[in-house]
């Protein structure tokens, strides 16, 4: 066998064929919808029309992923890329589900006021929690954020707060906007979600190529020869975590508006090890992973449940001992590792 | 004369920490009651060579043998508990303890330290005006005299010895050789030593470590006269 | 005084920092009622026990190994769990036992076995195959035996049988034994066998894997640990139906004994377990280690809802602590213990027995008792010097790995007995062991990650901050420039600790008693 | 003229619990010379590093790098001011690749590290100097190894490299020869010195070992037991009977002699 050659391919554009793999897998999830169903015997217009069915059920599920795939994405640049151990990124998230559920609701925002204070609300809250990087590192860093998204967790449960929150029942009636209603129509959210994932995973690859997600690298590494180098690193941590906050906080957004019911579970300690657990299947620092992991993730909670009922969770949770005792590299980390090995 | 009677010996040991090779070949034999020094510069693998025997970087290739034992894949407690005491560069003293708890807790056998006290506090007596110090209260030289004082508190029949003089002040160094050659009547000491005018005094046999390999070897008194290993393995003069 | 005036240059933060705590402490005094305060106090102080009991075990194991064990509110809830368990069903206790045993005399003989098998020439492929075979059949066995083992238990999913029931029946004086589960298709002595080859057979798949060879001597005390647990489980056997009728029989107070020894034995078992089964082949790998445990607590809680149910379960409180009748509230503690009361009148304030004084009494006994065995047994010093340097403490010959694991046990032991010591007091929730967490965790990193004094003294701050915070929501903090008084709403509660935190950590990265490295 | 002076220390002090390490050390290194410190284990070389690099704060005392208090800098600016310095365990980011180490390096103080959005490749200048730095100390073969994967004497060339990167005027090295093969220790000395002279720089080397020291430097300080025992040319050095008595010489020397010149 002779080796293919470049010429003897198909005269594709460089940028296309090196990128194949990604513009595959977003062609594909845009067909999904309409191959799911022609598979369940449905006219796939039945997807544009919104009609309910296996379509618009397999899409809300996926949904759902993308919205994992996002926060996972934001967590894997905090835990993955810098190395800052976190227990308490499931803040950001549901700060930013309750923002939006609150704004909406209580208060009768717009969408577009609303998606911008969310953003502001992201920024001002890595702020916030960044205070403590220049004196507290590694586990104290971990207790303090964790402790930080549990008070949150506690108080958006509390009575005082429920007309707002809803208490631990969670925030509910909610009405989307009609520009982004999962209800009315599902194939345009499914759409747009898959954009926001989508643009993200695009952002971080280039946030970690860039001269400051280099340096984020570098403090993982490293910080006490990064600082010696000159960098002042608290600055770049504190960068890395207000981007991964804001993205955060976007995907709580989605979050809030697709489900019926935002539950304070969002900011809980097991929401923080959700992402842990997405990002550590799909591979700890390579930001594709999270993606992937969040796919797993999702789907194996969803087939655990269906099959096995009441003891899924504690089957999902052997799931994820097993993963740390024998795959620490993740499905894409191994993967790279192998193909770093072959070639 | 019958051959010599190898109490501890090293074949082509070769020793791993993460990814790097330390060792890449060190072959070391100490005769029993001999006083063995390690030479070489900083870095060369001496260090590593005795916690490598310790079993606290475990050998990758080759093998070490007391009385032609074999210590590989021994953890660490069970080759100390056949009789080997180590003295590591840091002094391992535990700063918390007092210094009559850091000898009491190298005791193998109920009472180890009240049937060695005369001894340790004939070796080194200023240890029993110091013995309800904490560690961390010490100098550095009280420090080393402890340790040496702690890895005599068993019966060990090997002491593993990492830098006895390093930044004791000259009298108590000219104690320390002289204790150390008096303990070497009973037991066999395998020592790393970067001041060459002490090694020459303390020791009968040598083993050059250069870059994690052991490049010569043989008796004190020959290596003395020649400048030229002693310049281009140690640097000293 | 040289030396105080030393320690005080030395520790300046921290002195004004304790100033400033005991000063807000005294400060209280004015706001509100001496009797008021007393009873803050003491509720603080006993909130603060029994954080002590999780956080006590959470340092000297991070201390020790590095590992933070975020496991380590599942087992205080398991702890809580199982002493209802013991109180409340002690049958269904007594029926377990029997089996466990049986297995683990099975996993004993490991030793025994693999010495046995050293002495086996097989071809690779048979060698290879025959430990997963093992495994297997050790599985089937288990899969057809131990459904058909009779097991007194209770099925949360109905009312009628449900945890909740069984607490409200003792509550009422209406509990009625159930009936002894029988053997129905199953004869004991088959029973007895099969489990037996369960633990054999399984401990001969763990022997075959293991691929280093055993020591050379077949160890004659194993066979012999073995086979005296093995006799334990039958002997229990044989006496079961009677056992469970005396411990049914007992009075509530040495049923709560009971409840506390074999909930801090099942702590310290799991414990135990856990560290010599999981936690030791990730040392190398600490974050890997904290998600470990961290999952592993996720699987303890869920198992534990699985088992137990959702809804909140009440403890009664054992009779000594729990008499309302003649001459209560005592006005004495001979008074008390003549009358059995429920309250105490101490400094004209009512003051729950158990609630405040037992809870606060066995804390400063645990305190103590490991102050004593730290400070001068000669495992309290192999501790206090591998916190320090682990390796150094192995090379002077000492088996720091068994430390570890006896280590480990006793704390998360001290987790079991802080939880089924809180189950009287507060009750049983799902959320109990996560929020003990936080609350321990929280104290920990007050006092200083590896401190043991730290740990009490961060687990007493967490205590008796909530707690004022709590009785100030009742009554209000009167602040001069304000002119109602500030009352702390329920969410300030928590808040109010992490805030403490987060505080303290900025003004002394270390904690209080940390060690600056 | 105290411009002439590139980095001077008064009374600098460092104690760690009763042990003083340093103990009120004076020290006066002149601009573009190769001023090596010298002494034996324990004698506080290290800790006198460590106080110079910043890394560890002082008990007591100044430090000035041309005329200007760096006593109290933090770590992270002293680079900015042309400080680049060295370590006696390697100190490299092992999962990072040779080029993208020293890479960093320069951009740390260059602009630009800040541009999130922009690829780190447009930084030219950057990646020029790195390419260009990977070349004078030989490993520009190795540029895409993980640092971690090249052997003990090349990360001692990277170390050397990072810290040649951003063109510092003074360089501080830790036994930048430690762990080196003998052959391989002469090659790097001959770096070291060739860039001291070529670019004007000062170099304060603290060394373990006498003789690799001999032939490079102008000036030498002796350490002794935490505080300053001698200073000179390397002549001068050789023929000092105090150094002679407790670093090279005999070791039941006149101890009176020690003590008359510390």
């Amino acid at each position: 066998m002779t080796p293919a050659t470049p010429s003897t391919r198909p005269a594709l554009p460089g940028w296309l064929s090196r990128n194949l793999g990604p513009l595959g897998g977003l062609l594909a999830l845009i067909a999904f919808p309409f191959v799911v169903a022609a598979q369940s015997g449905d006219s796939p217009v039945a997807v544009l029309t919104n009609e309910s069915g296996n379509a618009k059920f397999y899409q809300g599920l996926f949904i759902e992923v993308f919205i994992l795939a996002i926060y996972a994405l934001s967590y894997d640049l905090v835990l993955g890329v810098t190395g800052l151990l976190s227990f308490g990124h499931a803040l950001f998230f549901g700060m930013g589900a309750y923002a939006t559920g609150i704004l909406i609701k209580s208060f009768g925002w717009e969408l577009g006021p609303t998606i911008v204070a969310v953003i502001g609300i992201g920024v001002t809250q890595a702020l916030a929690v960044g205070v403590v990087l220049p004196r507290v590192k590694g586990v104290t860093f971990a207790l303090v954020t964790l402790g930080m998204a549990s008070v949150f967790h506690i108080v958006v449960q509390t009575h005082e707060l429920s007309p707002w929150t809803g208490g631990d029942v969670g925030l509910q009636g909610l009405v989307p906007p009609a520009i982004l209603n999962p209800n009315a129509d599902r194939l345009r959210f499914y759409l747009v979600s898959l954009a926001v994932m989508v643009l993200a995973w695009l952002a971080y690859k280039r946030f970690v190529d860039s001269p400051t997600g280099r340096v984020c690298n570098a403090i993982r590494e490293n910080e006490g020869r990064a600082l010696m180098l000159g960098y002042n690193t608290f600055v770049f941590k504190l960068i890395a975590l207000t981007i991964a906050s804001v993205t955060a906080a976007l995907a709580g957004s989605l979050h809030a508006l697709y489900q019926p019911i935002v539950s304070p579970n969002v900011a809980s300690l097991s929401f923080t090890v959700a992402a842990l657990l997405m990002i550590l299947m799909g591979g700890v620092g390579t930001l594709t992973g999270a993606l992937f992991g969040a796919l797993a993730y999702r789907l194996l909670a969803f087939f655990l449940d269906r099959w096995f009922g009441q003891i899924a969770d504690v089957l999902l949770g052997v799931v994820y001992i097993a993963l740390v005792l024998f795959v620490p590299y993740g499905i894409v980390g191994t993967w790279r590792r192998r193909r770093g090995r072959g070639a | 004369m019958s051959a010599p009677d190898i109490h501890l010996a090293l074949e082509d040991v070769q020793t791993f920490i993460g990814q790097y090779q330390i060792l890449s070949g060190v072959s070391v034999s100490a005769p029993r009651c001999s006083i063995t020094a390690l030479l070489g510069r900083n870095g060369a693998g001496k260090t590593t060579t005795l916690k490598t025997i310790m079993g606290l970087t475990p050998p990758r290739r080759g093998n070490v043998r007391l009385d032609g034992q074999e210590l590989n894949g021994r953890r660490s407690y069970e080759i100390a508990a056949l009789g080997i005491g180590f003295v590591p560069d840091y002094r391992g003293i535990f700063r918390d303890l007092t210094v009559a708890e850091n000898l009491q807790i190298a005791e193998r056998r109920q009472g180890d330290f009240k049937r060695k006290s005369e001894l340790i506090f004939d070796l080194f007596p200023d240890l029993r005006r110091l013995i309800g110090l904490r560690g961390q209260q010490l100098s550095g030289g009280q420090q080393q005299m402890l340790a040496i004082a702690r890895a005599l508190v068993p019966e060990n029949k090997l002491l593993l010895i990492d830098e006895p003089s390093e930044g004791l002040a000259p009298v108590i160094i000219e104690h320390l050789i002289v204790a150390i050659r008096a303990l070497a009547r009973e037991t066999t000491v395998v020592l790393v030593e970067q001041n060459f005018i002490v090694a020459r005094q303390l020791a009968e046999r040598y083993v050059i470590i250069e870059s994690g390999r052991s490049v010569q070897t043989g008796a004190m008194a020959d290596l003395a006269n020649d400048r030229d290993a002693v310049q281009r393995y140690l640097g000293a003069a | 005084m040289r030396t105080l005036l030393d320690d005080f240059s030395k520790n300046r933060v921290l002195w004004i920092t304790l100033g400033i705590l005991s000063a807000l402490l005294l400060l209280a005094t004015q706001s509100m009622q001496l009797d008021d305060w007393l009873l803050t106090v003491l509720r603080g102080v006993a909130m603060g026990a029994v954080i002590f009991l999780a956080a006590a075990g959470l340092s000297l194991i991070f201390g020790l190994m590095d590992v933070l064990n975020l496991a380590h509110g599942t087992l205080f809830m398991i702890g809580a769990y199982v002493g209802w368990s013991a109180y409340v069903r002690p049958d269904t206790i007594v029926d377990l036992t029997t089996p466990i045993l049986l297995l683990t005399a099975g996993f004993l003989a490991l030793p025994g076995l693999q010495a046995l098998i050293d002495h086996w020439t097989l071809p690779p492929t048979v060698a290879r195959v025959w430990p997963w075979l093992a495994a297997v059949a050790a599985l089937a066995l288990a899969a057809g035996v131990l459904p058909q083992y009779p097991i007194s238990m209770w099925d949360a999913g109905v009312y009628e049988q449900s945890p909740v029931v069984w607490g409200l029946a003792l509550e009422q004086g209406t509990l009625v034994p159930p009936e002894p589960a029988a053997f129905g298709g199953l004869h004991p002595i088959a029973a007895v066998t099969a489990l037996l080859a369960v633990g054999g057979l399984g401990a001969l798949a763990i022997a075959g894997w293991r691929t280093q060879p055993s020591e050379a001597r077949v160890p004659l005390s194993a066979w012999a640990l073995a086979g005296s647990v093995a006799l334990a489980g039958i002997g229990l056997l044989v006496v079961n139906d009677a056992l469970t009728a005396w411990l049914f029989s007992l009075d509530t107070t040495w049923r709560f004994g009971f409840a506390i020894v074999v909930a801090v034995v099942v702590g310290m078992a799991l414990g135990g377990l856990m560290e010599s089964t999981l936690i030791r082949s990730t040392y190398s790998r600490p974050i890997y280690q904290l998600m470990l445990t961290l999952g592993l607590g996720v699987i303890g809680m869920q198992a534990v809802i699985a088992i137990w149910g959702r809804p909140q379960i009440s403890m009664v409180k054992p009779t000594l602590f729990n008499g309302t009748g003649d001459g209560c509230p005592a006005r004495s503690l001979g008074d008390w213990l003549t009358n059995q009361c429920a309250t105490i009148i101490l400094f004209d304030a009512r003051v729950r027995v158990y609630n405040e004084l037992f809870i606060i009494a066995i804390g400063l006994l645990v305190l103590v008792a490991i102050s004593l065995v730290l400070g001068r047994s000669r495992l309290g010093m192999i501790i206090r010097a591998g916190v320090q340097d682990r390796a150094m403490v192995e090379a002077l010959g000492i088996n720091v790995q068994r430390v570890f694991t006896l280590v480990f046990a006793v704390g998360t032991g001290l987790a079991a007995l802080g939880g089924v010591l809180s189950g009287p007091s507060t009750g049983l929730t799902e959320g109990m062991g996560e929020s003990l967490l936080l609350l321990a965790l929280i104290a920990l990193a007050i006092g200083g990650l590896t401190s043991f004094p730290g740990a009490a003294a961060g687990a007493v701050l967490v205590g008796l901050l909530q707690q004022f915070m709590v009785k100030y929501g009742q009554i209000g903090i009167p602040l001069p420039f304000l002119e109602e008084p500030f009352k702390p709403t329920p969410p300030l509660v928590p808040a109010s600790t992490v805030l403490l935190m987060v505080v303290i950590l900025l003004v002394l990265p270390q904690g209080l008693f940390g060690r600056k490295e | 003229m105290p411009e002439t002076i590139a980095l001077e220390t008064r009374r600098l002090r460092k104690q760690f619990g009763g042990l003083v390490a340093v103990d009120d050390v004076d020290l006066r290194v002149q601009a573009g010379s190769f001023h090596a410190i010298i002494g034996p284990n324990g004698a506080g070389k290290t800790t006198l590093f460590n106080l110079l690099s910043r890394t560890l704060d002082p008990t007591s005392g100044q430090i000035y790098f041309k005329g200007r208090d760096i006593t109290r800098l933090p770590l992270h600016q002293t680079a900015h001011l042309g400080i680049g310095r060295s370590f006696q365990i390697t100190n490299v980011f092992p999962n990072l690749s040779v080029l993208e180490n020293v890479r960093l390096a320069c951009q740390a103080v260059q602009p630009g590290s800040f541009r999130f959005w922009e690829d780190h490749r447009r930084l030219k200048a950057v990646l020029e100097r790195a390419h260009a730095v990977l070349e004078q100390v030989g490993l520009a073969a190795r540029a895409a190894l993980p640092a971690r994967a090249l052997p003990q004497g090349d990360q001692r060339k990277l170390e050397l490299g990072m810290i040649l990167a951003p063109d510092p005027s003074l360089l501080l090295l830790d036994e930048p020869t430690a762990g080196m093969a003998g052959e391989q220790v002469p090659e790097l000395m001959e770096l070291i010195g060739a860039v001291q002279k070529r670019g004007g720089k000062t170099v304060v080397l603290v060394e373990h070992n006498m003789n690799v020291v001999m032939r490079a430097s102008d000036v030498i300080t002796v350490m002794h037991q935490g505080a300053r025992l001698a200073e000179g040319t390397p002549t001068e050095i050789t023929a000092n009977p105090a150094v002679q008595s407790a670093y090279l010489g005999e070791l039941y020397g006149d101890l009176g002699a020690t003590q008359e010149d510390a």
